[in-house]
Parts: structure tokens; sequence; C-alpha cells
């Protein structure tokens, strides 16, 4: 590659363990175009769920009460993973935030009968709420388990509906939903700069969740655009780079940056129960 | 920055106009209508969204919000780019609160209590009976007692004084009081504000029990500091956190050590003493204040080898904590949690400060920084009233010296009280108790009279956020929306109450705007005060960037090196330590009646809208108990159900249990759900600090027989990172 | 084929009567069917006869007659996703001095007086579902009556166009504007 | 060759079509057992219309499981129709004659029972004809032709229709012969319409026997089609245990597995409850039984195959998702039982010709079969959903709740009442093949030589 634009348009590529026979779609559809795309640094996320309510309030999704969480039929677009490694006294918890990963070759969309889902030119893996009709292949398809089915009409009392954001559609029952990278605030910038008459600058876009996470462990950006500054990180960060799956060749739109633990051991005992002493 | 800093924020009062004559109006049939409002304000148009920069609660956690409202609706709560401490970035808390102003279940209208005490049995009142009874109430009491939650600026000025005219006090009321750990800053740094942490620089951190990226103090600052810490420019920081119960802070420790419940200051001593054995840094820095305690022989007494049965932190882990920490500097050491709720928590926070002086990192980059004074014309925030303190104000009341009328604003003391001190009692000897708030709580299911307030984002009020960000830092909060309710702010109340019957000490202001406004004039003094004011509500606030104070004074040490902490039993009968916490989400309980709080699940057992109890493998083993089995857990002093999740970063013989749940009071998401673990704790106080000693209790665990699924995110128990397939994929470079 | 047609002549008209007897019921509930599938795909945007205003305001004379640009009342149309409808206030600009004796006018009037907005029925409107935002078609300078018709010579204003899904797409292949689902559906 | 039933033209006709005409007791208590089940599914949808799937036993990431289960299942016995029918008519399989009625209308009926599963268990079932009904109009969005849920419904109804086809030529006679015998004018002019004139002339006998032959052998790929598309269901996904490439011809035999299975036990019942004695003898079971015994152990072979792939592919996911099918419990309890049901207690039994030439035990074993091949698709299905990959967090279980029993159920009462119904108003066994089977069985004596009175073409 010749120029760092290139570089960084393929990354997402570069980082699959199949990018050879896998073609992302900045390869094949668009390369000079927008990839959205997210850098988790997961060495700064500290699972303090802040994003998860700022998908929340920003997305429209429903009250997850008790029955529903102990159905497992709560919603959460991104949800925090919470991983056990070791005992106690060395039991250590990694967190990691999970959200659908607007895979460049997504097994959701090639299965759904209805192109409910599909690629957008912008790397956006889009679920048309409309159109779905619910046969839920797609999530049975999603090795992330991040789409959502909605089992009921969800239901705010009054005056909650309020809170109600008016640029997200309020899903019904049947269909299902997922993260959109907050569309809404991406179209909504794309018409801003359009009505100014410029580009988007790089930055201005920001899901809700990327806004309020304190430790900026996720940034979202455009993994084609070299100028941006998460894509120089990842750049930076390549030896910590890593896609969730890979083996599953989706080439995921989300880049995560391994964990920093001074004290693991990588080697293959690294996980042999450490003797307790208290 | 992002997007949000170029926006925008507009000035509340500008653009309400709009919003109010759309709330005004009952929402339109929005499918089949369009309205045309009468008034138009220019920025308002249907459908846009307008930006007002406000803070979040009344909460002392700092943070200011910018609220994305369309229509005259408050629809999303987002960082203040601009605000120093919270840059922008917001945490679980702050950003629920648009559904606690839109909760069904508000305080709508005035209610007076009709059955007993905490029966739950009111009436609705109009506005003018209420404050009339309340004005005939005041009228006839000699003393009052104003009881509030932690609030600041002009808010507190008026709580404060108002108090005073009416010839009795404000007493703050904190859940899980700050009172330790200011104590502690004031002894160890002769500091009267709470040092600025700065955590983007260093390059370690040792926490004994301070859960600062959860729920400590002012998270959101922490956080974005952590962030900076662990991926910023330069040294990766280390993060060394010891403590008897995993924190989230623990969670993303490189370190976690566990430490015996009060032993928090033996091992910080002990690390000490390997510095300073090994030499670990330079003698100049420590000498003094190492003399001050005794000298190096004292300190002798701590080392490892000595301690370590003590602590249960292995000789080993004690020296290598020592030298992480000493050969990563700049950093600093601090003390929060567990580690302060003990019977010598004073103690444990003044050895947590010993090392500071130590490595030198007081007053350093990287270290701990002074925060300035505050300005003689703004109200410090005000510090909570210590535990001991209130028990013994109760007391007194019991004995039969109760004040004539109370006023309770967003504070629970009757919640938050454990059971021992009677509190509920005491508070039912006063004649009279006011209770104003946005939504019923245990101690508002208590007063006679329950006025609505308004909500954070309906009002107008300041605030000084504390710790701040190493400057002068106000925020202003401004009405974003109508108040959707009859409800009217607390300060508002006051004023009304206070001009009525005792004109000749009230203030100049009729409203909470009037005085915050005054206040403002009088802290941003100079040029046009208009364009000032306008600018200031905008910003969300002002603060100035070029400020560099240092400590003042000499460390004022009176730390007790033989302090054992002391606990509710022997240990026999009650073989087991129990460890309150707070949720990420739930805090300390006062916002429980939020469904999306309610609903994010507890990082650590990703549990949601219940209280479990965290157990060992083997405490549970011994037990007989398993995952989602009730067990009753009985202290001394009272008992609570709970469900047993069993975590392996459990410490054998400690049970991990959240705060947060168990109320009779405040909507359909909060009432009895769960267990108020705070009622059973023993009233037991740090020495020293008036604190409540909250993991001082011990208890035993009985199993109830009966089963009910814990609500987690997780399905399956316990899923792990260290099966064939690693998620969270690691790497040690 | 002839072995079929062999079967023909031995059709009675009794049996043919009994044939089309019980054939048509099926038929022509199949073709019910049908035409409720068809409907169903097709509706969601077909045009209404124009809805009852709570005032009489009359398009063909402010638009018509006065040819007042419709940006002067619809504010929002440049900037923003709705077109808005102007405040009273706007409305009074002019009719606290033109033709106040007018029955019409003295309901503004009235609300007005007594400070209440005016619940027009909308005329125009896409499903929740679709996200519609004005400013870029007024940029790409798509004229008003493309979608809304001759609104200046209407007495009442009423939808001429489906703005169903395939209508907002041809205008938009026809223009090479986007045509990604993402673009109009949120 | 098995010995074809002799009976004279008027015993058979009577016996044939008695029950075409006859109202015995026990079919409206059977009729209205069924109905009410029905009436109960009935409720079920309606409610699950009305106020979503939340009825189901379906969470987060388990998003198949009863109905898509049954779907499969019902897909499967329907091969057994056209598989026992037309490759029997074929090979002119002289046994065949009394068989192929009820295998065929057998399909029918599964297959109708199957493609409603899909509809009621999407979300929105009034929205599936995006799905089903290729139009665009001008928004330019087709069904997604990369969807096998769009193959599906385009093989299901390829085959469901050469199905009636092929059943209605083979009525065709026996309609006429319904005609005939009509007890009313009503009736008469019923059967008359539906007969098509059919009068038995030569020519009409010969158009309908081509016509009969063509349609086997279009039917076959047709039937191989079908299930290999329902399996590519699974197998064009990524979710381990299910993306296996013999998925195809493994559905299919299993498919002819259970479908031949249930012909066996529809017979047994019919030849009771229809007094079809004299029609459906042992030597049919014989036959049929010793077919299974091919391909059950065909079956299994491919039953294998899957797992050993599973296992020599060494991916963790898929040897994990086997592991939890065959060790881990609760799987492990269905795991044995399927085994035990589909292939260890009914094939060794097959091997016996006692067993084969028993009705009740043939009974029971194509009965088990059948429970074993359900439990095969249940162990397909949701084991693999329950552990998709890597992501242990997400890991979920599945438990089926009281309105997919009574789903499930209601399947299979609706197949039987479509069965029982159809008996009702036509003629089960073939009369007129059978008839012929006599005719060609006739021997008349020439000169010293018996010799068949017809000769085959």
């Amino acid at each position: 590659m010749s120029s760092s634009a290139n570089e960084a348009a393929s990354r997402a590529s570069a980082v699959s363990s199949m990018g050879q026979t896998i073609p992302t779609d900045a390869e094949v559809g668009h390369p000079e175009g927008v990839r959205w795309g997210m850098v988790v640094d997961l060495d700064r996320c500290t699972g303090c769920q802040a994003c998860v309510v700022a998908c929340q309030a920003e997305n429209n999704i429903a009250l997850n009460e008790e029955q529903r969480v102990l159905e497992r039929r709560a919603k959460t677009w991104i949800r925090i993973e919470r991983y056990w490694e070791g005992e106690f006294p060395n039991a250590k918890a990694r967190f990691i935030p999970v959200l659908c990963q607007h895979c460049g070759n997504a097994p959701c969309e090639t299965v759904c009968p209805v192109w409910a889902t599909y690629h957008n030119n912008e790397g956006l893996n889009v679920q048309v709420y409309n159109r779905c009709i619910g046969t839920r292949f797609c999530a049975n398809g999603c090795p992330y388990s991040v789409r959502y089915f909605n089992f009921w009409n969800p239901e705010w009392p009054e005056p909650m509906n309020n809170q109600l954001n008016p640029d997200v559609t309020v899903r019904t029952k049947g269909i299902i939903e997922k993260c959109t990278f907050c569309i809404q605030r991406i179209n909504r910038v794309q018409v801003t700069a359009k009505t100014e008459g410029r580009e988007i600058r790089s930055g201005e876009v920001q899901p809700a969740c990327a806004q309020s996470c304190p430790t900026s462990a996720l940034v979202f950006c455009d993994l084609n655009d070299p100028e941006s500054a998460p894509a120089q990180l990842a750049e930076a960060e390549a030896g910590r780079s890593y896609t969730l799956l890979e083996h599953f060749g989706t080439d995921p739109g989300i880049i995560y940056l391994k964990k920093v633990d001074p004290h693991a051991e990588l080697e293959e005992d690294s996980h042999a129960p450490v003797e307790t002493h208290a | 920055m992002s997007g949000l800093g170029r926006r925008r924020f507009l000035v509340g009062s500008a653009a309400l106009a709009g919003g109010a004559t759309v709330v005004a109006c009952a929402a339109p049939e929005r499918e089949s209508q369009v309205q045309s409002f009468v008034l138009q304000p220019e920025l308002s148009l249907p459908g846009q969204e307008l930006w007002f920069a406000t803070t979040c609660a009344h909460s002392s956690c700092g943070n200011s919000v910018v609220v994305r409202t369309i229509d005259g609706r408050a629809k999303k709560v987002e960082g203040n780019p601009a605000f120093p401490v919270n840059q922008g970035k917001l945490n679980v808390r702050s950003q629920a609160g648009v559904q606690s102003l839109y909760h069904p279940d508000r305080l709508t209208v005035p209610r007076r209590r009709r059955g007993l005490r905490g029966a739950n049995e009111f009436e609705d009142l109009e506005w003018p009976a209420g404050l009339d009874l309340l004005t005939e109430k005041m009228s006839e009491a000699r003393s009052v007692v104003v009881i509030t939650g932690p609030i600041s600026g002009t808010r507190a000025r008026i709580a404060r004084d108002f108090a005073t005219a009416f010839g009795g006090e404000h007493v703050v009321y904190e859940t899980l009081e700050s009172t330790v750990w200011r104590k502690t800053v004031q002894d160890g740094l002769g500091a009267r504000r709470l040092p600025y942490l700065d955590i983007a620089n260093a390059h370690s951190i040792l926490s004994f029990g301070a859960d600062f990226l959860s729920t400590w103090l002012s998270p959101t600052q922490y956080g974005v500091g952590y962030g900076e810490f662990r991926q910023g420019h330069g040294e990766r920081g280390r993060l060394i956190q010891v403590e008897p119960r995993m924190s989230l802070t623990g969670a993303n420790a490189d370190s976690w050590v566990y430490v015996h419940p009060g032993q928090e200051g033996a091992l910080a001593l002990s690390i000490a003493q390997v510095i300073a054995a090994e030499g670990l840094a330079p003698p100049d820095n420590w000498f003094n204040v190492v003399s001050q305690v005794g000298g190096l022989d004292a300190l002798n007494a701590y080392a490892p080898d000595r301690v370590s049965q003590r602590t249960g932190v292995p000789v080993e882990r004690i020296q290598e904590i020592a030298r992480e920490f000493a050969s990563h500097q700049p950093g600093f050491a601090i003390a929060g949690g567990p580690a302060l709720a003990s019977t010598n928590g004073l103690d444990n926070g003044l050895a947590a400060m010993l090392l500071n002086h130590m490595v030198g990192s007081v007053g350093q980059p990287g270290g701990l920084l002074p925060n300035p004074d505050l300005r003689s014309s703004v109200t410090p925030p005000t510090e909570p009233t210590s535990f001991a303190d209130l028990a013994g104000r109760g007391n007194t009341w019991l004995e039969g010296d109760p004040p004539d009328v109370a006023i309770v604003f967003e504070a629970d003391p009757v919640y938050g009280m454990p059971d021992a001190t009677r509190f509920a009692d005491a508070l039912g000897k006063i004649p009279f108790v006011v209770g104003i708030g946005t939504i019923m709580n245990e101690t508002l299911g208590h007063a006679d009279l329950v006025l609505p307030s308004t909500h954070a984002f309906e009002e107008w009020g300041d605030y000084v956020p504390d710790p701040a960000p190493r400057q002068h830092v106000v925020g202003l909060q401004q009405p974003v929306v109508r108040p959707t309710t009859s409800g009217r702010s607390f300060g508002d109340i006051l004023l009304t109450l206070w001009h009525d019957l005792r004109p000749n000490l009230a203030p100049p202001w009729d409203t909470m705007r009037d005085a915050v406004r005054a206040n403002a004039a009088e802290v941003f003094r100079g040029g046009d005060f208009e364009e000032r004011w306008v600018e200031l509500l905008k910003n969300g606030g002002g603060w100035n960037d070029d400020w560099a104070p240092e400590f003042r004074s000499s460390p004022n040490w009176h730390i007790n090196l033989l302090a054992e902490p002391a606990f509710s039993d022997n240990g026999v009968e009650f073989p087991l330590h129990v460890i309150p916490f707070e949720g990420v989400a739930l805090g300390g309980g006062d916002e429980t009646a939020n469904p999306w709080l309610q609903a994010t699940p507890d990082p650590i057992s990703t549990a949601t809208w219940t209280t479990w109890v965290e157990m060992n493998p083997s405490t549970a083993a011994a037990l007989n108990v398993s995952r989602g089995d009730v067990v009753r857990i009985e202290t001394a002093h009272g008992e609570f159900e709970a469900g047993v999740y069993i975590s392996p970063a459990a410490a054998p013989g400690v049970l991990g249990v959240p705060i947060g749940q168990g109320h009779t009071f405040g909507g359909r998401w909060r009432e009895d759900r769960g267990s108020n673990v705070l009622a059973s704790l023993a009233p037991l106080t740090v020495a020293g600090a008036g604190g409540l000693a909250w993991a001082a209790t011990r208890a035993r665990v009985r199993p109830t027989g009966d089963y009910r699924q814990l609500p987690t995110i997780e399905v399956l128990p316990n899923a792990r990172n260290d099966v064939e397939e690693v998620i969270v994929q690691i790497t040690n470079e | 084929m002839q072995h079929l047609t062999a079967l023909l002549p031995r059709v009675t008209l009794k049996q043919a009567l009994i044939v089309g007897g019980a054939t048509t019921p099926l038929l022509a509930g199949g073709a019910g069917v049908l035409a409720i599938l068809l409907y169903l795909m097709a509706a969601g945007g077909t045009a209404t006869p124009a809805p009852e205003q709570p005032i009489a305001f009359d398009h063909s004379v402010h638009a018509g007659d006065a040819a007042i640009p419709c940006e002067f009342c619809h504010r929002g149309v440049g900037s923003q996703a709705a077109a808005t409808v102007p405040s009273v206030e706007q409305c009074m600009f002019c009719h606290s001095v033109v033709k106040t004796d007018s029955p019409q006018i003295q309901l503004l009037q009235a609300h007005w007086d007594t400070n209440t907005p005016v619940n027009w029925a909308r005329v125009h409107r896409v499903p929740d579902h679709v996200r519609f935002v004005h400013a870029p078609h007024i940029q790409a300078g798509v004229a008003c009556e493309t979608c809304h018709g001759d609104v200046a010579s209407m007495e009442e204003v009423k939808q001429v166009r489906s703005l169903a899904m395939g209508d907002c797409q041809g205008c938009h292949r026809e223009n090479s504007a986007s045509l990604d689902c993402a673009t109009c559906h949120k | 060759m098995q010995e074809p039933v002799v009976a004279d033209t008027k015993t058979s006709n009577r016996e044939l079509l008695d029950f075409v005409f006859a109202w015995p007791a026990w079919f409206f208590a059977v009729g209205g057992a069924l109905n009410g089940l029905l009436v109960a599914a009935f409720v079920v949808v309606i409610l699950m219309l009305m106020f979503g799937l939340q009825f189901l036993g379906y969470s987060h990431p388990v998003y198949w499981g009863f109905l898509i289960v049954n779907f499969v299942f019902w897909i499967g016995v329907s091969h057994a129709g056209i598989m026992v029918s037309a490759i029997l008519r074929l090979t002119q399989a002289e046994w065949r004659r009394p068989v192929t009625r009820a295998a065929e209308v057998l399909t029918i009926f599964s297959l109708l029972t199957a493609v409603q599963f899909p509809l009621i268990h999407s979300g929105r079932p009034w929205r599936t004809m995006y799905w089903t009904f290729p139009y665009d109009w001008n928004r330019g969005a087709w069904p997604n032709p990369r969807s096998p849920l769009v193959w599906d419904p385009s093989a299901i109804f390829t085959y469901l229709t050469s199905t009636i086809l092929f059943v209605y030529v083979a009525l065709l006679p026996d309609l006429a012969l319904a005609r005939d015998r009509a007890p009313n004018p009503v009736s008469r002019a019923i059967y008359g319409v539906l007969a098509m004139g059919f009068r038995g002339t030569t020519r009409q006998w010969r158009i309908q026997t081509v016509a009969g032959l063509l349609l086997s052998a279009i039917i076959l790929p047709i039937f191989v089609s079908v299930h290999s598309i329902v399996s590519w269901d699974f197998a064009v996904t990524s979710v381990p245990g299910w993306h296996n490439t013999i998925f195809a011809p493994y559905f299919v035999i299993g498919a002819v597995h259970s479908g031949v299975s249930a012909v066996v036990t529809v017979m047994i019942v019919m030849r009771y409850a229809f007094g079809l004695k004299r029609f459906i003898t042992r030597d049919h079971i014989d036959s049929l039984a010793r077919l299974l015994i091919v391909v059950a152990t065909v079956w299994l072979f491919f039953f294998l195959l899957d797992f050993f792939f599973g296992l020599y592919g060494t991916e963790p996911a898929e040897v994990d998702t086997w592991q939890r099918r065959l060790v881990e419990p609760p799987w492990v309890v269905i795991a044995i039982t399927f085994i035990i049901c589909a292939y260890i207690i009914p094939v060794p039994m097959w091997m016996f010709r006692a067993v084969r030439r028993n009705f009740f035990w043939m009974f029971v074993t194509t009965i088990l079969v059948n429970v074993g091949m359900w439990l095969e698709r249940y162990m397909v299905v949701v084991p693999a959903l329950e552990r998709k990959s890597g992501l242990t967090f997400t890991y979920g279980d599945y438990a089926p709740s009281l309105s997919e029993f009574i789903l499930v159920a209601a399947s299979f009462a609706l197949v039987i009442l479509g069965f029982l119904t159809f008996s009702k108003l036509l003629p089960i066994m073939p009369a007129a093949d059978i008839k012929e089977g006599q005719i060609l069985a006739d021997r008349i004596r020439v000169g010293r030589a018996n010799v068949p009175a017809a000769m085959r073409e």
C-alpha cells in the first residue's frame, strides 16, 4: 500500500484472519467512501455502564423490567459482558462492550428474506424496522448475539413517553432491533453538512455510547478516514488490535484493542488456579 | 471535542416560552394534528432540537450536562463538553435524570398525612393550603431543623441561613458520607477542600477501597482521567486496588489485593515500611512525616512478615505492591469505601496519606493536587454532617428535645440510617415534619406534609463541584423544560416562607432565580453582567483556568498506629463480614425509583432489580447454598434477605451486599423490591471522624430454602475468559 | 392438450353450472384475499381528501392572490426537517389589521386572546418509521409544488401525491438521489 | 412379489367406499377432540398476533425452537407420500396399490400443516407478503434471493402443487366411482364435477396412467430439493452445529425415515379404523419395514457423518455443540432417547419377520421412530442456538412454553383431521388402482396354461 489512506481503508480486512479471501466492502464497493466503525480500547473500558444507559436513552429502547431480565428478553443494544478469570484471590473480571459489529461480511444480511437488514454504502449494517417480518433468522446467524427481538409492544407509562427521541422509531412487537451506530445522528450531521455545503468533519458524528463514555474507551470513526484520530490510534496500536470472533470471517467494523495486563502470563498455564493464602 | 461542542447551548429563559406553550397544553395528537403555537420564540421551531446546559441533579457528583429538548420536552442528557469536571462525559446516574423528570409516580401536588406516620396514607392538597399549613406550623415553631442531601451553592446558603433565621440548623445527610475522607485530607494534607487527583498524569495509583471509577466522590471526573492514565500519552499507569470486596475499580485494577476488613491501614503501613526499608523512595521525602508518626521504629512493627497474618496478604505480595507503587512514580494512594468505613477508618486513611508523603506525590503532578479554596463570596459545598452527629441529634430528639419543625429535602435518613439508631422514631418525635422531593421516599413517607419539588431540570440553581478539577468552578442550573408538575423548587419554598414569616431577616431575593443571579453577580464581578450572565448560562457555569494553589499547611498527624478495627461482634456468633457497597447505578439508593437505573446491570454480578449477596464458592458450599438461593443475613442489629450470587472474586467469609433496594415508598419500580442492608448495620462510628463504620458489621447467614432466579444479564453463571476461546484478549506489553 | 379438450364435450350445462357454482366462491375468495394483500401493500400514503381545519385558512388567497412565498410562513422549510406552521403571533402581524371582521379571523383572534394554540389538522404526513427532512429537498431545488401540488390554487389544501414509498423512490431515482433505505427509514 | 388383494369388484367397491358414505360415531368423537385442540391453537395464534410472541418460550439468543422443529418435522413426514408413491409407481411395485393414496394424502396435509409454522412463528405474519410474494411495484425491494428462507417457499409450494396434482390424477377414477355410487344428487353432482367426466374409456385410462407416471418422475427431484432447501435454512448459517455440508442428504434421508414410518403408522390405523383389513395386509407392512431398515441405516450413517464432520473439523464451537448435544444434561437425555427411539429399538426389531408382520409392533416401532425423529430435529435446532459462539456471556437456555406444546399438538391434530376429512369425502384407498391390480392378477385358462387375464402394456 502506498498511502496511509489505503492502509487505513483496508485495515478491517487486515485484522481479519480471513482477510485474504473475504473482501471488505471497502475493497469491493466504495474504496473512497465512508466506513463507519468504532475503536474500543478495552484497556480504557471500566465496565461502568454509562454507554448502556446512553444507548437506552437515545434509541427509545424499551424498559427492561425485571420480568424481562428474568426471561432473558431484556434489550440492550450495547451490553458490557463480564468474564471471569482465575479464582479468589487472583480472580480477575474482564469487561468488554459488545454491540452490533456492523460487519463488512455480515451473516445476518444474507439470511433475511426481505432485505430488512442490509449493508449500506457507508459500512453500516442497517435494519429497516418496517420491512422486518420477524423471522429472527438474522438473530440466529449473528455470532455476537446483538440482535434483539421485540416480544411485546414497548410501553412507557405517561408521562414517560415525553422522553422518547422523535428521531428514532419506536419499534413495535414482532421485529428485530439492534444497534444502528445512532444512524439518526449520522443522518443529522450529513444533512447539516449538506445544507452548509461542506464535508462531514472528522469526529463530528458521535453515537450516544461513545459520547458518554467517561474514559473514552469507545471512539467512533470513519475507518476509511486516515486523518481521524481513532484510525490513527488503531494504526499505532496495531499490536493490540483484534476483532471479535475473527474466525467467523465477518470483517467487523469494530476494532477492539486488547486489554493490557502487566501481570498476565500469556503462556498456556497462565490461567491455572493460583495458590490461595487467605 | 464532539460535535456537541460546537452546538449553541441556549439560555433557558430565552427559549422556554415555546416549550412553555407546548407543555401548557396537552400533547397534540401527533399523528393527525400540527400545532400552531401562539408565541414562537425566535430560536424555537417545532421539531427543532434545543440544547440547554444545566446540572444533572442535586447530587454532588459535579457533572454539568447538556439537555436536548424538542418541543419543550427533555429528550436526552449529555455531558457538557466545556465543563472542566466531566468534560462532555457522563455517568449512568446523570444520564437517567431525564427519566426521573418524567417518572409517572412523581409527586404532583402537596399531600397531607392522614394516617399514622409511615403508613403511606395521604390526602392531596392545593398548594395554597399546603403552604398555609406550613406557614402556620413554622410561625409557631421555636426551632427548625433542615435536613437536606449534599447540596451546595446558593441552595445550601439559603438552607443554612434559613435554618439559622428560624433558630435551627442545617443538617446535611449523605447515605455513605464522605466525612472520613474529608477528615483524612484535613489531617493528612492540611487542606480544607478535597484534593484533585491527577489521575491522568499518574503512573501508579494505590487505592485502598476507593471505588473511584464507580461511585466514589466524582466518578466521571476520575473516569476521564482514568482513560488517560491507561492509554493516554506516556507510560501506562498501574492501578493497585486493596479491598475486602472487589469493587468495579478493583475489577479494573492491574493488581487486586484482598485485605481483611479494617486492615487496610496496617497494610499501608507495611508498604510504607518496605519503601523505607528498601529505600524505594528518597528519604528526604518522607523522613519528617515518618518521624511524626513515631519514626522508622514504629513502622518496623508493620514489617510485612508481622502484618501478613493480620491483613491476609502474603509477605511477598506486600513487597511487590510496595515496589510496584514506589517504582512507578508519580503516583498516589487514596483510601475510601470500606477502608474508611471501619472503626479505625481515619487511621487507615491517614496511613494511605503517609504513603503519598513518602513517595512525594503531594502537590506534585501525577499526585494529589490542591484545589483552590473557595472565594469568600461562594458558599462552600456543604460538608455532610457526620453520622455520629446525626445519630446524636436523633438521640436528643428521642430523649425529648426535638425541634418543632423538620424540613427534609432530597435526603432519606430514615432509609439510610441503621435501624439501631432509631432515627425514624427520633423523627417521629418532631411534631411537624415537612418533606420536599420529587418522588416519595422513606423519610417523606414519615412526613406530615409532603411538598412536590421541581426536578433539577425544571429549576434554577448553582453548585460548586467537590472535589473541584483544580479550578474555581461554579456550575449553573437553569430550567430546561417548564415544570411538568405543580412542584416548586426547594429554594423557592424556603424563600416564600422566609419572606412571609421573618421578612426582616429575609434575603433580598424573592425567588431562586434572583438568588442564583445575585450570587453569580457577586462571584463573577466586573464588566457587563447581563452579557456575562447569558454567557454563564450558556456554558453551564463559570470557571477559571489558571489557578495554581499549593497545599498550605503541614499535615497534622493523629495516626494511631496500633488501632485495630472493632466489629459489631466477636466473630463467633456472627462469623461473616458484611461489606455493603454502592452499585454504579443505584448508588446510595436515592435514585432507585428510576427504571433505567434499576435495569442497569451491576458490572460485577450483572444483576439488576434486586438485592443479592456476593459469596465466595467456598462460603456458599459451607452454607450449602447456590446461585439464586434466598438466604437470610442476620446481624446483631437486624436481618434481611438476599439472593446468593456466587462470585469467584468474593473473599471467603466476606459478604458483599449492594445498597439501594428495600424501599417501601417511591413508586412502581422501587417499592417492595430487595432489601436494605443499611438498616441492619451496627451503629459503629469511625473513631476521630464520626462517620458510620458501615463495613464493621458481622453477620451470619441462614438459608431460607427459597429459590429465586437472579435477574442477571449473564445467563450462565460466571462466564469465563480463560476458556478455549478467549473473548477479552489480553496483552502484557 | 388434445387429451384434455377431449373431455370437454362431455360436460353438460348442468355440470358447467355446478362447476361454476363450486368454483366461484373459491375464486372470489382468493381474489378477495389477493385484493386485500394488494391494498395492504399499496396502502400507507394514498391521497386523501382535504381534512376539516379548525380555521378555514384559504391558501389560494394567501399563496395565490397575495402571492406570499411559502417560506414566509413555513419558516423551517429551508433549514430543518419540518416546514413548520406559523405561530398565531405571526398570523396576527397582519390580521390585527387585515380583515379583522371576518368570522374566521375572529376565530384566530380568539386563540390569540386566550393564548391557546391552533390545532391544525395535518394534511401531509409520513409514517413514524420514515424520516423526511425538508431542508435537503429545498436545497436540491425541488419546488414545493412537486410534492404538495398547486397549493396556490387550493382553497382547502389536500394531499395530491400518494407519498408512498414508491412515490418517493421514483423521484429519488429520477434525480439520482440516494436510494439507501437508511436515507429515509429510521 | 406379494400376493395382490383378491376381492370381487362388488366387495371392493363396497368396502373401499363404505367409509366415505358412512358416519361412524367415533368419527365425531375424534373429530371433536381434534377440533378442540385446533381451537386452542387458534386462540394461541390470535393472542400471538395481538400481543406479540411473548407467549412462546423464546428468549435471547434462542429465537428458534419448537415451532421450527415442528416445521422441519412435518416437512420431513411429507416426504413419505411421494417417496413411497412415486418410486413404487415408477418401479411398478405391485404391493404399492393400497398404500399410495394414504401416503400422498399424508404428504398434502403434513405439508399444509408445515407451511403454517414459519408464518405463525414470524413476528409479523401480516407482513410476510414481502417474503412470499415476489413483487416489486417501484420500490426496488424484492425478496432477498440470498436467503434460504426465500428458497423455502418456492420449493415447498412447488412440492405442494405437484403433490396435489399427483394425488388428483390418481384420484380421478375413484372420483368417478364415487360419483357413480353417490347416494344423493348433491354429492353425485360434486363428485361429478371433481371427476372431470372420467368415464373409464381406454383413452382416459391411458391419459391418466401416463400423467401419473410422468408426475412421478417429475416429482422425485422436487421431493429431494425440498428437504435439502429446508436443511439449508440451517446449513448456510455460521451457527456451529448447523453449518454442515452433509445437511442436505442427511435431512432428506431423515425425512424419508420419519415419513415412511408415519405411512406405516397411518396404514395400521386405517386398517382398523376404516375396516380395510382385506386391503392392508401383513405383506405391506413387511415390505415397508424392510424398506425402513435400509432407510434407517442410511440415515444413521448420515447422522454419524454429521457428527464426525463436526469432530474432524475440530472447530471448538462445533465440538462444544456436539458435546452439548450428546453429553451435557439435559440434552444427553434427549440424545439417548432420540437415538434409541429412532434406531436402536426399531431397526433390530424389524430384523425379525415376526415383528415386521405384526401390526401392533410395527405400530409401536414406527411411532417410536417419529418420536425419535422429532427429538432429532429438536437436537439439531436448539442446542446450537443456545451456544452459538465464544461469547459465553450470552449463552441462553430454551424452555418451551405451554403455547408451544399446544401448537405442536395442534399440528398433529390438523394433520389427522385433514386425513380424516379427506377419507370422509374421498376414497382413501385407491379403489381403481386396487381393482387394476386385481385385473392384472386375474388369470384365465388358455388351454392348459394358466395365464394372466390382462397384460401390462
